[in-house]
């Protein structure tokens, strides 16, 4: 069956989410994950918005995370501080960033490029929420299309924490054990980051790219999970329900 | 079982550290901010006004502003237009979430500095270009923070403190080019950021329902506004609806604004056009693309002012150029699901 | 205008000392509750049970418990004699206007720690004798708080941080007797009271609606509920009514405990009886009454214990024994100021 | 016209309460004054309570601080942390409080009787919300009967903060500036604070009571104001309102 690098990029994202668990998302891939996700594989997944929406019905896909679809029929309508201290407290799972570049500890920047603050080469919105949901969240995911300029170590701001600077400088930096970058699901490729150095590692090649294209595509050295394996394509269930229930007005999967 | 003991057992000296280097716009001292609501009304008379007349007495020049709803949603469009319309200068801003808000007041030249968390973008929308060009041109001094931080920097004003510690933003140069300071908790010797209170000069909240007085009503999520209404030292309320005392003391529950917080209040339905107004408006989304258009060049965005904010004499005038109810009853019907 | 910075310039050397000699009996660190957290369920399953599995289940001996609503107010007497009658012992309650609820756990010899903010007291009602004589005879250890310190000590927990600062207390032997710090403002350098957070083992909460998950309504004041709701590691709901989960989807934003904070829901009509239950029923002065001069003796009191909560396999017995359904309807119509 | 010395006290402390202000009150005494002052003299005072009623229309006394009258028809029910954030953030203008001791600063113990903390003589309920109402409420006040037991320097346990040791203790230790006890109101007199000293200063005598009373029923050294007045009786209008309206079952006023 056919499908787009968007398409399949959801399918992958979507399962890596338990079941009952919680996950904070943001418009667009993620929150398609999400409903993806609810529909197949964690029926009792648990979608979180920022502005306070907390487990609505999505009829559709939002627009601002703050919008009316985010709690529609919810468990409950809350606020920001409700949902940014339950994460701070522990309870949330999940949550998804994107970002303008990522190094090979999973840090973010979506604050701008260029070397001076005051005069930004190019302003880009900033943390919003990320920097926040990347601190507490225990697993943070990102779903990125992949090329050497985003994927560098040459970051110029680092917006939200990856793994800062390896093993145990989250920690050091006082932010709360234990959580972090998780996976990393690009059009090439989905990556983990290895145990000892966390630094970004391949750990699924899609069907029909090679390991040189993933090379060429990033600007810093990758590692390569021992247990290396290909990418399981998108199942025709998946891409009926993707395509038929969560976006059939191809808002995010036909943005390929 | 053990009796453990977690407390302090004797005196400790630690070292308070600044976590980032950019300047603290709003004075977080809690005594000062006593002494500000230790003078402000409390009298409970009918407060209603026009939108024209409350941005004349109670934004000025230079004030530092708190916007509520998020960005697109919930927001007191009739009020930001005014500033626009007055050509309010040198306003600071609270940029927690800041999309279509910031993008208007920026469009008007009305910031020059800002607190931000989220700004120029218009989430999935795409990003403002004169909003960007501002920032990227100096106009606008900025500090950095995270929603959550900023999120909080309410909650300790609304609480009555000039601190909140926190745990996100570390290690990043976020914390870099904010101005919270790296402390440690005195319990657990852990590593904490404390963020300043902020309590803005004026509040801007639209609301689903208010009485005269100011008891105000929210339907749907709550974002920030309920300790945003609390730090702020002027609150100005825009209602869809105005409604009788009465109907407040029925469900008192559902109040999240009590009167004595708040200093005028103008009944402006749809006052949130072209944002999304839950259970009763759609965010106009031609309308918001529209603006994103009109800012591509200087002279189109001008021209695009002019039409809808500097050449009609109120929020009426604009609903009227956007098509007036026949347009707004479609978003009626967006918003409920209405499939035709 | 002047450009001010309020912000912390340079690294500054301070001293954090310990304002209280007494125990902190909770671990405060905000770390050691995430991996709690981490690990609790989040599973959406039917959490419905019975009074009498939830307390076997989750309330251990040496837990420290909160209790929800206000002292005879919106209490969950249910769960509470139950806790008597299963004889659980050395038990911490956080005392934040704790009036029957303190009564009845102190009564039935539950209690070894207390922080204490109030206690002993039934307010207008008058003082409870056996409540009074254990902690004057040292059966219960205790700190000093106050009930805004409490409240602000579970808000922490709920924030997910391990203190927050507050400004009472101070210059008192309140503060003498606690387990708080002197520390003073980053920004402002004025003295503060660092609190710590409160995380109980377990609270208990009585709330008018919920659904089998454990999704939450409250009518009328929250107290401290949505805090201690959020701050406890194990939560037990007792419900007048148990509602379909479409009731609460219908009106989200009146949810205000979530169904992933809870372990078990129990529906108890009358559950909050002798108390007052919002919109409900009132208070049994009479039987509160008949509390404070049952406890006159040490032997009238095991009487009434016996009487009514040894004795008496469940609420219902109790309830029963209580005057059963006249009875309540009679606070019914109290409640809704019927005139006879 | 008749009176007895709870009509009395009730009717002087509601002439302090200033109209377009907030108040907290608690059960009792200050609750009838609160609601007299509404009937005669400040018809906009808003009456809060510390768990969460804010501007209830008073069917009748309540019993609890926390009971449903307390919210009976009120502008909000609120929550304990929204009353007491509003009392720290300088909102609240007066606040009511009892205690078993009270000294020349107007200090006051409502905690116990006795040294030994672990063994106290007698213990009472201890602070409540009340430390907290005196620290941050602009003016707190006092209605009490007047003994030298009572009003005594040799306090137990200082509860709630009153001036502390004198002028700028408050400030010295961390309260809030410009906050502190403003009156006192026993069967004898009514009491203020001697601004340089703040120590308290008997304002005005009671009809019928002699100073030679006040000093033989208070155990330390009264101060004198200057302007020392007569207490203007109870009215017969307030009076009136007091006992048909605010509490016709005598629940308070029947306590003399």
């Amino acid at each position: 069956m056919e499908y787009n690098r968007m398409e399949l990029m959801i399918c992958l994202a979507s399962r890596f989410l338990e079941d009952e668990s919680l996950v904070v998302v943001g418009t667009g891939a993620p929150c398609a994950a999400a409903m993806l996700a609810q529909s197949l594989y964690a029926p009792n997944l648990m979608i979180m918005f920022e502005a306070g929406g907390i487990g609505p019905l999505l009829p559709s896909m939002p627009i601002s995370v703050g919008d009316s679809r985010t709690f529609y029929r919810a468990l409950a309508a809350g606020s920001m501080p409700e949902v940014m201290e339950t994460c701070q407290r522990g309870m949330v799972d999940y949550t998804f960033l994107g970002g303008a570049q990522i190094d090979m500890y999973g840090n973010i920047n979506s604050t701008m490029i260029g070397r001076d603050f005051d005069r930004p080469k190019v302003r880009f919105p900033g943390s919003g929420g990320a920097n926040d949901l990347a601190s507490f969240c225990w697993r943070t995911m990102m779903i990125t299309v992949q090329d050497a300029r985003r994927f560098t170590n040459n970051i110029d701001f680092i917006t939200s924490p990856g793994y800062l600077t390896g093993k145990g400088a989250r920690e050091a930096a006082g932010l709360p054990p234990g959580s972090g970058p998780y996976k990393v699901i690009t059009d090439l490729c989905v990556l983990g980051f290895e145990e000892e150095s966390k630094r970004m590692q391949v750990e699924s090649i899609h069907p029909g790219v090679t390991r040189e294209q993933i090379i060429e595509n990033t600007g810093f050295e990758l590692l390569w999970s021992p247990d290396l394996l290909p990418s399981e394509p998108p199942t025709a269930e998946e891409l009926k329900i993707l395509r038929e229930k969560v976006d059939p007005y191809r808002y995010i999967i036909g943005r390929n | 079982m053990p009796e453990q003991d977690f407390s302090l057992k004797e005196k400790k000296e630690v070292v308070y550290r600044p976590a980032g280097s950019r300047r603290l716009f709003c004075n977080p001292d809690a005594d000062a901010a006593r002494e500000y609501f230790h003078q402000k009304s409390r009298r409970k008379v009918d407060k209603t006004t026009t939108v024209a007349e409350a941005v004349k007495r109670l934004v000025c020049d230079g004030d530092y502003i708190g916007v509520g709803g998020f960005g697109s949603n919930r927001i007191p469009t009739a009020v930001l237009h005014e500033i626009v319309r007055r050509r309010k200068k040198n306003l600071g801003l609270a940029g927690h979430t800041a999309t279509h808000d910031f993008q208007i007041l920026v469009a008007g030249g009305c910031i020059n500095r800002c607190d931000a968390a989220y700004i120029i973008g218009l989430e999935a929308r795409g990003l403002s270009k004169s909003a960007r060009r501002a920032v990227e041109q100096g106009e606008v001094e900025i500090t950095e923070w995270t929603n959550a931080a900023l999120a909080w920097r309410y909650k300790a004003a609304a609480m009555g403190l000039s601190f909140i510690p926190a745990r996100s933003m570390m290690g990043t140069d976020t914390v870099k080019y904010s101005a919270a300071v790296e402390m440690e908790c005195p319990f657990t010797g852990k590593k904490y950021l404390a963020l300043p209170a902020l309590y803005p000069d004026v509040a801007i909240i639209h609301v689903h329902r208010a009485d005269v007085y100011g008891n105000c009503q929210i339907d749907g999520i709550m974002v920030s506004d309920y300790d945003l209404a609390r730090a702020a030292k002027k609150l100005i309320i825009t209602t869809e609806k105005l409604v009788p005392e009465e109907y407040i003391r029925r469900d008192p529950e559902r109040t999240v604004i009590p009167y004595y917080l708040v200093d005028a209040v103008i009944e402006v339905p749809f006052g949130s056009y072209p944002g999304n107004m839950p259970y009763l408006y759609f965010s106009d989304e031609e309308h918001l693309q529209e603006w994103l258009q009109a800012e591509q060049e200087p002279e189109s965005l001008e021209q695009f002012l002019q039409k809808y904010i500097y050449g009609v004499e109120d929020f009426w005038g604009y609903l009227n150029l956007r098509g007036g109810l026949a347009r707004l009853s479609s978003l009626m019907q967006q918003e409920n699901l209405v499939e035709k």
